[in-house]
């Protein structure tokens, strides 16, 4: 019994945060001003840490809201105050319909793949979840996968060079 | 339907209603002992008459604060992004108070104990950051825009020795759990992580300063090159919820400084809720007195004490306890 | 909502004089006129690049009083409160430099003991000004305490000046051919006491403030002004002798009584803030020797000229009287037609000498530190 | 006055001539050391021998008169003081003289208040804007006078030369190399 309570109140804060990530979503791609489409990317953000929670993952939730809203976004905002873009810029105009079908086809398709692997092949789900601890993360992350992991943060180095260089080479070109 | 609801909601529900009076509490005091301390130091008795001769010693100053800030008209500048200009107070004070539930003032006193409360601190406060740059650039006012600016570089740079010297610490105590953390620590002060950690103490103290603006490292709100940096703008209540969250970063800073470094609540003789207030105000208090005693350093400096100084030294701490650990 | 602050095509005329160059990512910043750091209605249009000042350029006038023109119509005793106005820190120096150019083109013989006095009191001056100065520099540098502490001495001697000149600030105590009021025993005793005072608290200031870290990072190679650059600009004061220039118009032209003193002429050749920061705190040392030696030796006698006269009327002709204000060399260029009122007076603010300096050195440097700049160059915008 | 060409005049000097005289209705202290009257044309020449001979710019004013725009230039030395003054004669109906800005920048300020107070303009000055008065300032400069009110050379100077110094004469060098105040100038 009480078991179906709290999923009757899991089920509602599901749809509760799909809701903030929806709304969010949309306030990123229609805002026509930057910085309130990198508000909607935030809400977004933070949904999405919800969506953890929910799945008692807090540890990944928190590095969510560490890394992704406190570190990521603020350094887009950055960028956003550097580059002179406005809404008088190249990004606004009238949008014609075959960008909008483009635009739609491309939001679409990952759904269709995501949805169908999750059709296909569900995750087994769990009334309560169990909260997996950070040591274990850590052990899977740097003996099982320690490859991908370690790629991944070369992928990281990698992009951080390359917008050096780009910006002082944008800035040579001034 | 009431009995739907887990108790553990009803729980953090009361403590956010506890934490909330809590830190607006705290600004009441901090106001009052910033401006009683100013004076101190300036050889001047500070705020002395406010109200009826029977409250002695200005007492009522904050309350005369908070009152002219409530009641100043709220103003919003001409093409200014009125959502994200008024968003942007409620994004900094509202992390402040999530930071509160996880904190142990005392060692039966803490609303919600998880494994992850460090993290869940770092992460909370780190969204200031850009409620401050939020701020500066929808004030559409090229000083809010230079303090935003400021604020990110400034943000963002002392994070990082400030999460290396949390890791040394995480290293040592292996949780994330504040409780056990303080819980780790015995009671007298030289079983405290300060005599394990010092360098770590002091890197961390640094990084608390700078990340919650406070003078030497008050950039983002310079008031004699940039009038008033990002909040140059905010009149009334927003100016005050960034004058709360200041000061709320400043209790949340202290106290994290208390657990990691000073045993939390832990303490001879005295109830553990008590050790950790003085601790916690002890902190405070020191953060007042830089504050009245050192002038600004300048922009590159600041980043300079950071990337040359405190993280090659952070790093260096680091491994130091990385080696001591493993040996 | 326009991120593009660069082309804000509106603004005053100075704002649309001040054409933004070609870069594309610069910003053009309003400093002023109401500016915590700019000390009164001083403005200045930055164009900066991210926290680099590219260009500056200073625009004045939001307080000019025209005291040139209200002196062609006023009579000389009624220009006596004016010229104190004109820097309201160091008011004696510049209510001396109207009555001395008067006395020089009149050829009035001022009492001894008059000279003696007015010394003690400019001198007296001169200290509360570099005090303020202090203050209010390290407030522009973020300090905040170092002002009360400037203030306590300040008010202190402003308490022993109003006994005697009965102004704190606008001061208007000098009379052609002397002074208004004589100095008494209170005056000495007050004083030599605040003297005495005044000398332990200098070793404070430097332990509490020169020396320390943080201070000396913001104010160390910061604005490097060489002696040649004070020469094109005609910058004088503490900024010169902060270029190693030991020019002081008491020592250089003297007037008064100064050539009987013996005091130094500090001078620091790092060119740099710190350098004009050194010069006006060993000034203020330099002063308290000069009122001591002058109180040891005051003559006896008149306080003013027994015939002084009410009414001035100098003869024709043209003189420039200079003399050392707190912020450089104060100049009075009087033409006289030989009636009430002077034909043409023209002031020398040593201020608008120094702040034309400002664009040229602050060129490049980051804004914390044109900030640090313009407080070193201790204005006072007429 | 200011069409006349410099004549290399051996000017006796004057402040020898005052005291030799001593006539009471001209005052005994002028606070210069050598001064002197220069024909518009060759002021910059002039200043360039003073920026050559270490002076700094004092002041650059201007003094409305019968004749028309005195521009008074005082310069002073830091290593050997001693005050010079240049006068420069300009007329009232074209007021115009050649900027000092690029040998003294520091005059840029001096001249754009002469421009702000009497109409002067500084020809070859980078930025000759309003300084000081309110740019819509409607009227007639502020400093200017009323017809009536104006005196002429005679009036203000009286026993002085007027006639312009050439810049090149040898008692102009000789003066601006050896003028100290040790000469005349015991201001106490």
């Amino acid at each position: 019994m009480e078991n179906l309570e709290y999923e009757r109140l899991a089920w509602a804060l599901l749809y509760g945060h799909i809701a903030i990530i929806v709304i969010g979503g949309f306030i990123t791609v229609l805002s026509q001003n930057l910085v309130r489409a990198l508000v909607g990317l935030i809400m977004t953000l933070f949904g999405v840490a919800g969506l953890f929670f929910l799945m008692a993952a807090p540890f990944i939730a928190l590095m969510q809201i560490l890394i992704y809203v406190g570190a990521v976004s603020v350094l887009i905002f950055f960028a956003i105050m550097l580059t002179s873009a406005w809404p008088g810029g190249d990004e606004s105009g009238t949008i014609s319909v075959r960008k909008i079908i483009f635009a739609g086809l491309a939001a679409i398709a990952p759904a269709i793949f995501l949805g169908m692997a999750a059709i296909l092949k569900p995750p087994p789900s769990f009334l309560i979840p169990d909260e997996i601890e950070v040591g274990i993360l850590g052990r899977f992350f740097l003996e099982d996968f320690i490859l991908p992991f370690e790629l991944i943060s070369l992928l990281l180095t990698v992009a951080m060079a390359g917008a050096v260089v780009l910006a002082f080479e944008m800035r040579r070109k001034k | 339907m009431i009995e739907a609801i887990p108790t553990q909601f009803i729980i953090i529900f009361v403590g956010l209603l506890a934490v909330m009076a809590f830190v607006g509490l705290n600004a009441i005091v901090l106001v009052y002992l910033e401006r009683k301390v100013a004076g101190f130091i300036h050889r001047r008795p500070g705020p002395y008459e406010v109200g009826p001769p029977c409250f002695p010693h200005g007492i009522l100053q904050p309350f005369a604060d908070g009152l002219k800030l409530v009641g100043k008209q709220l103003f919003t500048p001409r093409g200014a992004d009125s959502i994200l200009f008024w968003l942007a107070p409620m994004i900094s004070i509202a992390p402040a108070i999530v930071c509160f539930i996880v904190i142990p003032f005392g060692p039966h006193l803490q609303i919600v104990n998880t494994n992850v409360g460090l993290v869940l601190i770092l992460a909370f406060t780190g969204i200031n950051v850009l409620a401050l740059c939020l701020a500066g650039w929808a004030s559409q006012n090229k000083y809010g825009l230079i303090g935003a600016a400021r604020d990110i570089s400034q943000g963002v740079a002392y994070e990082i020795p400030l999460l290396l010297v949390v890791l040394s610490v995480v290293f040592m105590t292996g949780t994330f759990n504040l409780f056990d953390i303080a819980d780790g620590q015995g009671a007298w002060p030289w079983q405290w992580y300060i005599f394990y950690q010092p360098l770590a103490f002091i890197i961390f103290f640094i990084c608390a300063l700078a990340e919650t603006n406070r003078n030497p490292f008050d950039l983002p709100e310079a008031e004699s090159e940039l009038t008033a940096g990002f909040h140059t703008e905010y009149s009334g209540m927003g100016f005050a919820c960034f004058f709360l969250a200041e000061y709320a970063y400043m209790v949340v800073a202290s106290c994290i400084i208390a657990i990691l470094f000073l045993g939390g609540f832990q303490g001879p003789v005295l109830p553990g809720g008590w050790w950790f207030l003085a601790k916690v105000y002890v902190l405070l208090l020191i953060m007042i007195w830089i504050r009245w005693t050192f002038p600004r350093v300048r922009f590159d400096q600041l980043l300079n004490i950071c990337w040359k100084w405190l993280i090659p030294l952070a790093v260096l701490n680091l491994l130091i306890t990385l080696a001591v650990i493993a040996i | 909502m326009n991120l593009d602050l660069r082309l804000d095509t509106s603004g005053d005329f100075y704002a649309r004089k001040f054409q933004p160059t070609k870069r594309e990512d610069t910003l053009i910043l309003n400093m002023g006129p109401q500016h915590p750091s700019t000390h009164g209605v001083l403005r200045i249009i930055l164009e900066i690049d991210g926290e680099y000042i590219l260009r500056a350029e200073p625009v004045l006038g939001y307080i000019h009083r025209m005291h040139e023109k209200m002196a062609e119509v006023m009579s000389y005793p009624q220009y006596l409160p004016n010229p104190a106005r004109t820097d309201y820190l160091h008011g004696l120096a510049w209510n001396w430099a109207h009555v001395a150019a008067v006395e020089r083109l009149m050829g009035l013989e001022v009492p001894e003991r008059a000279e003696y006095i007015r010394v003690i009191t400019c001198e007296l001056n001169r200290i509360t000004s570099h005090l303020l100065w202090w203050g209010a520099y390290l407030l522009d540098l973020g300090a905040f305490t170092p002002i009360m502490y400037a203030f306590d001495d300040r008010e202190r001697i402003q308490d022993i000046l109003q006994r005697i000149t009965g102004s704190r600030l606008t001061y208007c105590y000098y009379r052609f051919g002397g002074v208004s009021n004589d100095i008494d025993d209170r005056f000495i005793e007050e004083t030599r006491k605040q003297c005495s005072r005044m000398k332990p608290r200098f070793k404070m200031f430097k332990d509490l403030v020169t020396d320390n870290f943080i201070l000396r990072k913001r104010v160390e190679e910061i604005g490097e002004i060489p002696a040649d650059t004070c020469r094109k600009y005609g910058a004088t004061g503490p900024v010169l002798r902060g270029s190693g220039v030991p020019y002081d118009v008491r020592r250089a032209e003297p007037y008064s009584v100064y050539d009987r003193f013996d005091f130094n002429i500090p001078s620091y050749d790092t060119c740099d803030a710190m350098g004009r920061y050194l010069v006006r705190m060993d000034e203020m040392q330099e002063s308290i020797k000069i009122i001591e030696q002058a109180l040891d030796t005051l003559p006896e006698g008149d306080y003013i000229m027994p015939k002084a006269p009410k009414k001035p009327k100098p003869p024709a002709g043209d003189v420039y009287f200079a003399l050392e204000g707190a912020r450089g060399k104060i100049g009075f260029h009087l033409v006289s037609d030989g009636d009430k009122s002077p034909y043409r007076l023209k002031l020398r603010a040593p201020g608008f000498s120094n702040l034309s300096l400002f664009s040229e050195v602050s060129e490049g440097v980051l804004i914390a530190d044109a900030v640090s700049i313009l407080g070193s160059l201790d204005l006072v915008i007429p | 006055m200011s069409e006349e060409n410099a004549k290399p005049e051996k000017a006796p000097d004057k402040e020898k001539e005052v005291k030799k005289k001593e006539e009471p209705q001209v005052p005994k202290y002028t606070g210069y050391d050598y001064d002197c009257f220069l024909a518009p044309q060759e002021l910059l020449k002039a200043v360039t021998k003073l920026d050559h001979a270490d002076f700094f710019l004092e002041d650059v004013s201007c003094v409305d008169m019968q004749e028309g725009f005195q521009v008074v230039y005082h310069f002073d030395r830091f290593s050997q003081p001693g005050r010079v003054v240049l006068r420069v004669m300009i007329s009232r109906e074209n007021p115009e003289i050649p900027s000092i800005y690029d040998i003294f920048p520091g005059a840029a300020w001096h001249e754009r208040e002469c421009f702000d107070f009497f109409g002067v303009r500084f020809t070859g000055h980078p930025n000759l804007i309003p300084l000081l008065l309110d740019p819509e300032h409607q009227g007639p400069p502020p400093l200017l006078k009323e017809e009536t009110a104006l005196k002429d050379l005679n009036q203000l100077y009286p026993d002085r030369v007027h006639t312009p110094v050439s810049p090149d004469s040898e008692e102009f060098v000789k003066e601006i190399n050896n003028c100290s105040n040790q000469k005349s100038r015991n201001q106490s």
